[in-house]
């Protein structure tokens, strides 16, 4: 397990590593990329700023999570901050697991948490000079 | 009581800055401390609704009561990944 | 669109770079790996063999197919021949795509479509220096 | 007529080679091809019920007529990815 906030672009084959196991039969990677075209402006860059310490803890708990439920399953999961141009990848989300379709699943999950828990912020930088926060998921506290 | 109040996204210039000291009366609720954001930093107001408030750390519910000290970080809604 | 088959191991950021493109806002990545255990086997390696010109033309519609059926959606898809020993990654398949879900689901499909379609067979080498055929999927012909 | 007569997987030791050049009378039906197949390499007649042919690279019916030069490929079922 390895979960962290990082300030330069992935090393995907370090990710692949740091998850490979003999008993595993497949490996997948999800990577976020900055699309050059959101709700039809025109996207330049997007600063990804984040309630760092907050973060670091929700994104070692959605792995926690889903490695406990999953025999075998090995994640790593890092969210870049700061300014990502177009093209450049902002989260990455790695698993091995024995089942292939586990791997797959985990990913998938694992994104999904992140949207909806991670304290992590997208300020969208467009083409026109201007700017705007994206603020989509409201945060929930759990039940009391 | 003093806490420390962080502000993200939209927050931070609703606030007027990302992090500040935060005089307040002892032992107010979570509820009581939106009211009085509201008061303090009217600019929060119409964000408040959406705004979750962590303490320490940690989403927290309106009933759950603050201690000095605490960090109290308000949290618009998120958009990683 | 790229499929092929190689004898070498893959080149993981090459296959990423190959479907990057700015529109898109993910790319995933599916490798399967050779496991050290197979119905309770131990495993050191498997020889994979295929029907050549038929496999890659099979690859490369199965591609083709699940581009066509998602906008802006790129795969690349490798599947590597010969001895690979546990551990090492037998298929690699890509894609990226403005819809964060569909490079998931793109992937996860042409896994699916490959085993089933492609003329392509493991022979598994045991510990004890047995090995034996894995034949799994009928191949059926599209109805006449 | 000839065909070209290849064999992959657990085939190619029924058939006693990868590939081989193999006489039949011509036209032969994909039905009829199976039946000679059996007499002629008996040791793939168990195996032939999940055994698909290709004829030059795309699968066939057992209607399909076979014709001179065509290459017959003996496909078990595969197991890649």
């Amino acid at each position: 397990m390895r979960a962290r906030l990082v300030e330069t672009d992935f090393d995907i084959p370090a990710l692949l590593a740091a998850v490979a196991d003999p008993a595993c039969g497949a490996q997948a990677l999800f990577l976020g990329t900055v699309r050059n075209r959101n709700d039809g402006r025109e996207v330049l860059a997007i600063d990804y700023s984040a309630y760092r310490s907050m973060a670091e803890n929700v994104l070692a708990r959605i792995v926690t999570d889903l490695e406990s439920g999953e025999p075998g399953l090995r994640m790593a999961l890092e969210h870049r901050l700061g300014r990502i141009t177009v093209g450049g990848a902002s989260i990455a989300i790695v698993a091995a697991s024995p089942r292939r379709d586990a791997a797959l699943d985990a990913v998938r999950r694992a994104l999904q948490r992140v949207k909806t828990e991670a304290p992590i912020w997208k300020h969208e930088i467009y083409a026109d000079g201007s700017r705007s926060w994206r603020e989509q998921e409201p945060l929930v506290p759990t039940a009391p | 009581m003093k806490v420390r109040l962080l502000a993200f996204a939209s927050a931070v210039a609703a606030i007027g800055s990302a992090e500040r000291e935060w005089e307040l009366a002892s032992d107010l609720s979570v509820a009581e401390l939106r009211q009085r954001l509201a008061l303090d930093y009217p600019a929060i107001a119409p964000l408040l609704p959406r705004i979750a408030i962590a303490i320490d750390g940690a989403l927290v519910h309106s009933s759950m009561v603050v201690r000095d000290g605490a960090e109290v970080a308000l949290l618009p809604p998120v958009s990683g990944g």
